[in-house]
């Protein structure tokens, strides 16, 4: 694998909140190389979306905090910097597109105006200049009668067609990554179907690399090169998405797939849930997070947190069952077979 | 818009009806003679005054001429003044008390806004708790006080400097509004500074927001471009009402400032019971309100692209 | 047949003289202890359509009925007692859906203080009971509905359902607002509740899978109108109207080859509002395989199979 | 890479696992949760403290401190706050006939100058009950002004009060204004009858504080007039913070004050707020056009501008004698106040009405009255109760407003807002009068922001964390 | 940032700017700057009523004759008179001009009286008219106004015919409601005389320039004054008009004003500044007014006697309003009334009660006895202002403390209690009066049975017996007798409770002289002040 083009290592957010401090990311690693596509699974509340925005530096600090960990993009530190510093990838090399585009775009600008504002303010563009490449990002992003559209304001624009706008803002620079947190939740399933065949149609155009976040492991089916699955603040576990789907080495993740119907399951056959809720942040548990829900939980589970092993080339899980002690579960073992 | 604008006028001519009926009816509640004066007069006098003013005719009468003299714009004439017009009178003493209330919510706008975009700024930070204790302050003195302080304020500055800097009374010249106008409008900026805060700290909040500053914006850009322009929307919502507030509770400013506003008038006629100038000013002055509060509902139209185009 | 609507119409004045179509002549039957399955975009009116069929809105016109007995036009407080013990309804959002200031015990014996019927002890035996049947624990009784997840709110609202013992009962989109890993809780618990009380369904959903998962039947509607009714994986595996085949291939698997293999053509262009609905097909604008009649004349559910129906002008 | 390396049998399955279902965190109502997050704002702990203070500075202070507040002092007019004093016990006041010349002849002419009055000088014993002053004869004068300083002179024209003139034959003055216990430097100056002559002689006199037996038994100082003689000292009552313009006690009008300023910024709110829940509840919960009618008159009554009417309604409903006017104040402000809370208590319902519960209640064939009362009502009580807040402050404000123009509490019922428009005039001289009640308004309008504040951050049920 | 630049540069200007630096007097051009408490109401001088107009009138107009500064009559626009019990003769000076260039004619005064006592005009100071000759028949629409006793003989001569015999007419005369109009000028105006400065012509010592209403008015030397030679003023500039004590003290303070009446409530403020205070008595009596109506509790003449008795006017003076120059109340007359050689108080000393509790309680019980029983809680009615509602209050005190009797203060504006006065809604009400027109009978008749104001019917024969004989004759020493008895009357049937004379104190620039108060017409009198280097 070439040098990945955004690392994250060994990530740890916390928020000081009314009640106590949430650990909300506790101790994330991740690489993106060039040109790929990385999923970021979980349930709501795992800490996926603060990972990623607090790579943007999108967490209000206080009462967000960064206790450890490191990032680098294209070998430069883009943790904690001051607002200047960041603003020299941020919309640049790293473009973001947020779950619901509606809120996300500011109601009083106009959609052209805001595209365009991204490209005044990185590269110096007039304003006619600026605004006509806005309605080129538009047309870019399949928009009709994108001149129009630019002139609207986002009430104006229905859910998809905004979503479709936050990405032509995103791509304005031409950013090397492309963070796309949720971008399809809010969207109903035929829409969903578009942005995401957007998102590959640029991805192939542009050359970039997106990070997709998401809670739904269809989606990352459709998306993803690689999967990093998160469950209360940590990557349980990661790897090449047939690696997740096909070899996952990890209770969470087979319960995840479990209690998804699929459309190629029988009727008569079930759905497995996964019992219980996730544990609170607030006082996150000494051993495995996943420990409570656990089919397949052990003593050693309960109090403590199994280390990140890998399980085949590029493919890791974090999990007591992979220790060479512990008792052979099948389904968790294919990966190795 | 221009159908919305027409609506809202039309709305508007109705409730200058209702403001019209209610003024009427209370100050046809009002117990005391309108026609009496220190001097008594005999019953001669009085039933010529009576036919003068057209007490004589039975109440609903009044009512209706009341009405359809309103209709053509005419209030009558003054009973303590009795060679000026209603009219006249607004003519002549509505501009002074706009002046003083538009400075006052110039004041009260621009400082609310400033102070209230400062203090989210600086959350809990030193501007933050100075300008807050003086909002405090603000919100929880009476006007009334303030105005007297302002003025003595106001004489020792003068009296500091050996001559008239600021004059401490009196219409005229910008330099006669500026103390009044502050304190008139002390109120209403430390209102809007409140709300203009806590509007800020939502703001802050929102997603578009998170947004601009993904896309790379100086925090500058993002205060003037996106958070200030959203977060000044609710301020305007209020601005309207505050409008109502400020131009109608300038009388205590005019009467210690000696100036020669419509909201004096109002009290003395009250006190004099002075049937048109009462009904006069209130039905002007609610149809001002409630014309103030279309402009500024159509302003707010301007502002935010999501009313003016729907 | 437990539930028949003919013609149903609920419309919504909008102001401004228009008129907002939500449900736009429905026609359909629910049969005793079966689900059926109502798929839709958002904006569909799939919800509006279970929310009229059990009285919470007034009919506009069209007929219902519940064992072959109509249902009143506009249910009245007497109504929505009489039919209590008969329909129920789950709600989407597990948040808004409890009182905040409510105990779960006030939450799930609410319907039976209203009947009447049972003194304070019983209906604290019988909550407890539906909280351990729900899987949530008695002691939780005291409790306020903040202190829980989405998914025992949500298995709270379906013991607020549940303890009158209804025959049919209106799912509207119970999983939407859920985690995944909770969804099939919710899900199997509904199952196993319809197995052991003969339960009758109309489960209310966008998620295509989900549904055609749990439904005996499905019934796929667009724009306030059926487009497609059919046995579930019929419908899912065949679909005839374009709009559901559309909604099939719009629908990723979770599963990374089927995803490579599948052919990617999303449909074009987005539902749009109902407002003053025109004459003709109302998925016209968008489908691929439009023909002139589909402009003019609004195509009728007819059955292509003894148990299918489609509203399409390719079929007739 | 940890180092731990777990034993053999820590890989032993764990047993039973619904530890997951179990929830972890004390059961906390709506209020309770409310009321948790309240206590951790210190500032609206502080004002809430603040109001239960002035809630029995209200209550219960008249009790401790068994003043009349009516009770007029006038040897103590508008004192400041001090110590008790004592004061010098003398006989009732007699008249003085002063001393006259007989027989006085006035001067033929008007004298183009005149010397200045010679033997000034003070007849008995200066006390606060009369300062009795005499001079000689001026010659050429016909009259002399008596003028009177609590500063000595610098000049002419600081001779101080004018306190009075005497006609040619008049060669005294007997000064009884509002006399204190402290130096006062009089001035003679001779005039011509009309105009005076600049000159003039000082006289420095500090009287005593005094009071007759007569006086002090009244006022309950002495128990008989036996207890005590002509030339005693008696302490006399005792002001902690001062006295008003007619003698009376302050901390004690304070007290009272509070109970009208409170009762009329408490009762208003309470009582338009009910109307506007009621208003408000009919026409969200009925909606259709009731809703629109019902709204469309609100709107009316928010178009009335808000102050003159309230000055309108003020006269309207009069205020009879002996009457305080508090309640026309009260329906005055509720007549034009309860459009607000209309609004948002309309507001409330209607986005409560579409709340999955209210369906859900309704299905379960819950009654109208039902609804409101068991879920309408306790979800908007959070919105109300900081309306309600909001709504003292206003009420206390438009109190001291219609004081100020003479249209508030006829006296002698003291409010804060009378005292605030009383001591507004002598706030130079007299601060006391100023200060105290409005520090009494300013503190507990900002009791009750301060807490409105707290109660709307306890209470936004956006702050609430949903899982 | 220039924008800022120019606002400083406006700001510094302003600053330098000479107009910064006003006074409130000016040698140079002889002008001072003044404050009046309200907006003169109405300068049509044959319906004003009020002080301040009259004040502004006063200086504007000029009727046939008029007082000088130390209170006695001089030629105005007459030159000289005669005067018998039957008429009255005034011979017009020639040299006496409009404003406006052309003769103030004797048609001028018959028109402006004619016009005032016009039923139509509804002129409330008609009644002083009175005593010519058919005025009241004309006043109440009986008589056309052509049959007014007062005729022009010619352009300079004016005779006036009296209805009887009346001593003080030539007094009335000064009066304002006296002032001449002329008709076509007045004709000209219509409803609009007087509303604005142009609206008005003026034959006084100034003319009014401009009158921003509410705002300020400027009165200058008037070139076509007959007696303008002795003008020195060249202007008047009211400047400011509020009724706020304090503002005004501000302004004083702050150079703006030459003058300002001061208060209990500022004259420590204008003692700490070292302002020269002066004082001067207005001539107005203010008394507690008993509601004799026998339905009353007040007609009970011991319960009015027992308030006599506790009354001490001289706590009210000192202690209450506790502002120097006011005197004692006495007497409804004051004490600048001229008797009959000397002042009239000097010659007929007021009768006084003895302060005494044991008296009045000896008085309440007989009263008592005669109501049957407990004395109701007595209603006083008082004006809202706060000089008038703190002496309710202290009469409330007083009257629970010393009497044990229970008072309820009724506090009304001005035509609420206006209205309740009239209609007897009443136990008590505190009351002024001031005079207008130097005579005795401005006071003499208040109580008269036939007094429209006299609001608590009092009526006594004797006292109307002998108010006539002091109205039809024109012989002081048998008026003053009679007004001496009626006194006596007065204070014996305890009709009114006399509370003080009022005092005033206030400043004025010490440049400034000449200026006159007085107690009848315009008051403060700058006509014949001068500013001094």
């Amino acid at each position: 694998m070439s040098e990945p083009l955004l690392s994250v290592n060994d990530l740890e957010v916390e928020f000081d909140t009314y009640g106590g401090t949430v650990k909300a990311v506790r101790g994330v690693s991740f690489d993106v190389a060039k040109g790929e596509t990385l999923a970021i699974v979980g349930e709501s509340g795992c800490g996926k979306s603060v990972t990623v925005q607090t790579l943007m530096g999108l967490i209000p600090m206080p009462p967000g905090r960064v206790t450890n960990g490191s990032a680098t993009l294209n070998g430069k530190n883009i943790l904690n910097l001051p607002a200047a510093e960041a603003n020299k990838f941020r919309g640049v090399e790293i473009g973001m597109i947020f779950q619901d585009p509606m809120s996300s775009l500011n109601p009083t600008m106009t959609i052209g105006d805001q595209i365009a504002e991204t490209l005044k303010v990185h590269r110096g563009k007039s304003h006619q200049e600026a605004f006509n490449m806005a309605i080129e990002l538009l047309e870019k992003t399949h928009i009709p009668e994108a001149g129009r559209r630019a002139r609207q304001y986002p009430f104006e624009f229905s859910g998809g067609m905004l979503q479709r706008a936050m990405i032509a803002q995103s791509l304005a620079c031409s950013p090397s990554i492309l963070i796309a947190d949720e971008p399809t939740t809010a969207l109903d399933v035929t829409i969903q179907a578009q942005i995401l065949e957007l998102m590959l149609e640029l991805q192939r155009t542009e050359d970039m690399s997106i990070i997709l976040i998401t809670h739904d492991l269809a989606v990352v089916a459709r998306m993803a090169d690689r999967v990093a699955v998160m469950y209360a603040g940590q990557v349980v576990e990661s790897g090449s998405v047939d690696d997740i789907f096909y070899r996952s080495a990890h209770p969470y993740t087979l319960g995840l797939k479990a209690a998804m119907p699929s459309n190629t399951h029988d009727r008569d056959k079930s759905l497995t849930p996964i019992l219980g809720s996730p544990p609170d942040l607030f006082k996150p548990p000494e051993g495995c997070g996943y420990c409570a829900r656990c089919p397949h939980a052990m003593k050693v589970c309960a109090d403590h947190l199994p280390d990140i092993v890998s399980v085949a080339d590029g493919h890791h899980s974090r999990c007591w069952l992979q220790h060479e002690a512990a008792p052979r579960v099948d389904e968790l073992h294919q990966a190795g077979a | 818009m221009l159908m919305y604008t027409l609506k809202r006028l039309l709305a508007g001519v109705i409730t200058v009806w209702f403001i019209a009926t209610a003024t009427f009816i209370a100050m046809h509640q009002v117990p005391g003679d309108p026609l009496m004066n220190d001097k008594a007069v005999s019953p001669e006098i009085r039933a010529n005054l009576e036919a003068k003013y057209g007490l004589d005719k039975p109440v609903t009468t009044q009512y209706f001429i009341f009405l359809s003299n309103m209709l053509k714009g005419d209030f009558g004439i003054s009973f303590t003044q009795q060679n000026r017009k209603v009219n006249d009178i607004i003519r002549d003493h509505f501009p002074v008390s706009a002046t003083l209330g538009v400075l006052a919510i110039f004041f009260a706008a621009t400082g609310g806004v400033l102070f209230g975009a400062l203090t989210a700024v600086y959350r809990n930070q030193m501007p933050d708790v100075v300008i807050m204790f003086l909002v405090i302050l603000g919100i929880s003195v009476p006007s009334f006080v303030f105005a007297a302080l302002g003025q003595l304020m106001l004489v020792n500055i003068n009296s500091f400097f050996g001559y008239s800097v600021i004059p401490v009374a009196g219409w005229g010249t910008i330099w006669h509004m500026l103390m009044p106008s502050l304190v008139l409008g002390l109120t209403t900026m430390a209102l809007l500074t409140r709300l203009m805060r806590s509007s800020m700290l939502e703001v802050v909040n929102e997603d578009y927001i998170k947004t601009a500053k993904a896309k790379g914006l100086s925090p500058t850009r993002i205060f003037f471009r996106h958070q200030l322009r959203n977060a000044i929307l609710p301020v305007i919502t209020v601005l309207g009402p505050q409008i109502a507030a400020i131009t109608t509770g300038g009388f205590v400013v005019e009467l210690v400032f000696a100036i020669p506003g419509l909201g004096r008038y109002f009290v003395q006629a009250v006190q004099q019971l002075d049937y048109t100038v009462i009904m006069g000013t209130t039905v002007f002055y609610g149809a001002f309100l409630v014309f103030m509060v279309i402009v500024v509902d159509i302003l707010y139209g301007f502002i935010d692209p999501r009313v003016r185009l729907s | 047949m437990l539930v028949r609507t003919e013609e149903l119409k609920k419309h919504f004045l909008i102001g401004q003289g228009q008129t907002l179509h939500a449900v736009d002549g429905i026609s359909l039957t629910i049969e005793e202890n079966e689900i059926l399955g109502l798929v839709g975009e958002s904006g569909s009116g799939k919800s509006t359509f279970g929310k009229t069929l059990i009285g919470l809105h007034p009919r506009t016109s069209g007929l219902a009925f519940y064992r072959e007995t109509p249902l009143p036009d506009n249910f009245k407080t007497s109504d929505h007692l009489r039919y209590s013990k008969e329909m129920q309804m789950i709600f989407q959002d597990p948040y808004s859906s409890l009182n905040p200031r409510m105990t779960v015990l006030d939450i799930i014996g609410e319907g039976l203080r209203l009947q009447g019927e049972q003194t304070g002890k019983e209906i604290r035996e019988r909550v407890a009971y539906w909280l351990q049947r729900v899987g949530l624990h008695p002691d939780h009784m005291s409790r306020y509905p903040h202190e829980f997840s989405g998914g025992q709110r949500q298995r709270i609202g379906i013991a607020r359902a549940m303890i009158i013992e209804p025959n049919f009962v209106v799912c509207d989109e119970p999983i939407s607002a859920l985690d995944v890993s909770v969804q099939a809780q919710v899900i199997n618990l509904l199952d196993e509740l319809k197995q052991s009380m003969g339960l009758t369904l109309l489960f209310i959903a966008h998620d295509l899978s989900m549904v055609r998962y749990v439904s005996d039947r499905m019934a796929v509607m667009y724009l306030g109108a059926l487009a497609e009714v059919g046995p579930s994986n019929e419908v899912f595996f065949e679909p005839q109207h374009p709009y559901t085949r559309f909604l099939v291939e719009s629908n990723p698997e979770p599963d990374p080859n089927t995803e490579r293999e599948r052919a990617h053509k999303p449909i074009v262009g987005e539902i749009t509002s109902p407002v003053n609905v025109q004459p003709g097909c109302r998925f016209a604008n968008r489908c691929p395989r439009v023909m002139d009649r589909c402009r003019v004349e609004t195509p009728q559910l007819i059955a292509t199979s003894e148990n299918r129906q489609v509203a399409c002008h390719l079929y007739n | 890479m940890s180092l731990f390396q777990p034993d053999a049998n820590m890989f032993e399955r764990l047993e039973t696992q619904d530890s997951a279902e179990i929830i972890a965190r004390p059961s906390l109502s709506y209020w309770q949760d409310a009321w948790v997050r309240l206590k951790k704002n210190t500032r609206a702990i502080i004002s809430l403290n603040i109001i239960i203070l002035l809630a029995i500075f209200t209550l219960i202070g008249p009790l401790l401190w068994q003043v009349d507040p009516a009770l007029q002092d006038l040897n103590q007019v508008s004192q400041p706050p001090a110590m008790p004093k004592s004061a010098l016990v003398v006989d009732p006041f007699r008249g003085w006939e002063g001393i006259t010349i007989d027989n006085y002849e006035p001067p033929a002419d008007y004298a183009d100058s005149v010397p200045a009055p010679t033997n000034v000088r003070a007849e008995g014993t200066a006390t606060t009950q009369a300062v009795r002053i005499a001079w000689d004869q001026v010659p050429g004068a016909d009259g002399y002004n008596v003028y009177r300083n609590v500063r000595e002179p610098t000049s002419f024209a600081d001779l101080g009060l004018p306190l009075g003139a005497t006609y040619g034959d008049e060669l005294s003055y007997e000064d009884r204004l509002s006399l204190e216990a402290r130096d006062y430097y009089y001035s003679i100056v001779p005039t011509d009858g009309l105009d005076e002559y600049e000159v003039f002689t000082q006289l420095v006199v500090t009287p005593k504080l005094a009071i007759t037996r007569d006086e002090a038994l009244e006022r309950g100082l002495i128990d008989s007039l036996d207890a005590v003689n002509i030339g005693d000292e008696v302490t006399i009552e005792f002001h902690p913070l001062g006295t008003d313009y007619l003698g009376r006690d302050m901390l004690a009008r304070l007290m009272e004050g509070a109970r009208v300023s409170l009762f009329i910024g408490i009762v208003a709110p309470l009582l338009y707020v009910l109307v506007g829940i009621i208003y408000g509840g009919f026409a969200g919960y009925i909606g259709g056009r009731f809703d629109v009618l019902l709204m469309r008159f609100a709107d009316f009554v928010v178009a009335l501008p808000f102050l003159l009417f309230m000055i309108l309604f003020k006269i309207a409903f009069g205020i009879g004698p002996g009457e305080s006017g508090i309640i026309p104040m009260l329906i005055a402000l509720v007549l034009l106040m309860w459009p607000a809370t209309a609004r948002l208590v309309r507001g409330q319902v209607l986005q409560i009405r579409e709340e999955g519960y209210i369906e859900a209640a309704r299905l379960l064939g819950a009654k109208n009255h039902y609804l409101i009362m068991r879920h309408i009502i306790p979800n908007t009580m959070g919105v109300i109760l900081v309306t309600l807040t909001f709504a003292v402050p206003a009420a206390i404000f438009t109190e001291a407003f219609l004081s100020f123009i003479g249209m508030g509490v006829a006296p002698p019922t003291p409010s804060w807002g009378s005292m605030c428009n009383e001591g507004v005039k002598t706030m130079l001289s007299h601060p006391h009068e100023l200060f105290f009640p409005a520090l009494f308004i300013s503190i507990t309008v900002l009791a009750f922001n301060l807490l409105g504040d707290g109660l709307t951050e306890a209470l936004d049920s956006k702050m609430r964390s949903r899982d | 940032m220039r924008r800022i630049t120019v606002i400083l540069t406006c700001l510094f200007i302003q600053l330098t700017d000479g107009t910064a630096l006003a006074s409130p007097v000016d040698f140079e051009n002889q002008t001072i700057t003044v404050a009046i408490t309200q907006e003169p109401p109405q300068m049509n001088s044959a319906k004003a009523t009020d002080q301040v107009s009259g004040l502004v009138l006063g200086h504007l107009m000029e009727g046939l004759v008029r007082y000088d500064r130390r209170g006695r009559l001089e030629p105005g626009v007459a030159e000289r008179w005669e005067m018998t019990d039957e008429k009255a003769t005034f011979y017009l000076r020639k040299n006496a001009l409009w404003s406006d260039g052309k003769p103030v004619t004797a048609h001028d005064f018959v028109f402006a009286w004619q016009t005032a006592l016009k039923p139509v005009t509804a002129s409330e100071y008609s009644f002083i008219f009175f005593p010519i000759k058919n005025a009241q028949q004309i006043n109440n629409g009986e008589l056309p106004a052509d049959k007014l006793g007062a005729v022009a003989l010619d352009d300079h001569t004016l005779e006036v015919t009296l209805e009887r015999p009346t001593a003080y007419f030539i007094k009335l005369t000064a009066f304002n409601t006296f002032f001449p109009i002329r008709e076509d000028f007045f004709n000209s105006k219509g409803d609009k005389y007087a509303a604005n400065a142009d609206d008005l012509l003026y034959n006084g010592a100034f003319i009014m320039t401009e009158w921003k209403h509410s705002a300020s008015l400027k009165m200058v030397k008037n070139p076509n004054y007959w007696n303008k030679d002795e003008i020195t003023l060249n202007a008047i500039n009211v400047d400011y008009i509020t009724a706020d004590t304090r503002a005004r003290l501000n302004l004083y303070t702050d150079g703006k004003i030459a003058f300002t009446r001061l208060d209990g409530e500022t004259y420590k403020d204008a003692l700490s500044q070292r302002f020269r205070i002066r004082r001067f008595t207005t001539g107005s009596v203010f008394f507690i007014e008993y509601n004799h109506r026998p339905e009353k509790v007040t007609s009970n003449l011991n319960l009015r006697k027992a308030i006599q008795h506790v009354f001490d006017p001289d706590e009210m003076v000192n202690r209450v309003l506790a502002v120097p120059g006011n005197l004692r109340g006495e007497s409804i007359f004051p004490v600048w009334l001229n008797g009959v050689e000397d002042k009239f108080r000097r010659e007929y000393p007021a009768p006084m009660a003895r302060y005494s509790v044991a008296t009045a309680q000896q008085y309440l019980d007989r009263a008592r006895e005669e109501l049957g029983g407990e004395i109701p809680p007595l209603v006083l009615l008082v004006s809202d202002s706060p000089t008038a509602t703190k002496q309710g209050e202290y009469m409330q005190g007083l009257m629970l403390n010393k009497l044990g009797l229970d008072v309820k203060i009724d506090v009304q504006t001005f035509k609420q209690r206006l209205a309740k006065m009239t209609s007897g809604d009443f136990d008590m009400v505190g009351a002024g009066w001031g005079p207008d027109f130097d005579d005795i009978m401005t006071f003499g008749d208040l109580m008269a049975s036939w007094n429209l104001n006299n609001r608590g019917r009092y009526n006594n024969p004797a006292y109307d017996r002998l108010v006539q004989i002091a109205m039809n004759s024109t012989d002081p020493k048998t008026r003053m007798d009679a007004m001496g008895q009626a006194q006596q009357i007065l204070f014996d049937d305890a009709a009114v409770l006399p509370q003080y004379e009022q005092g005033i104190i206030y400043v004025l620039h010490p440049k400034v002289k000449g200026v006159v108060r007085r107690v009848v017409g315009a008051d403060p009198d700058y006509t014949h002040a001068k500013v001094v280097p």
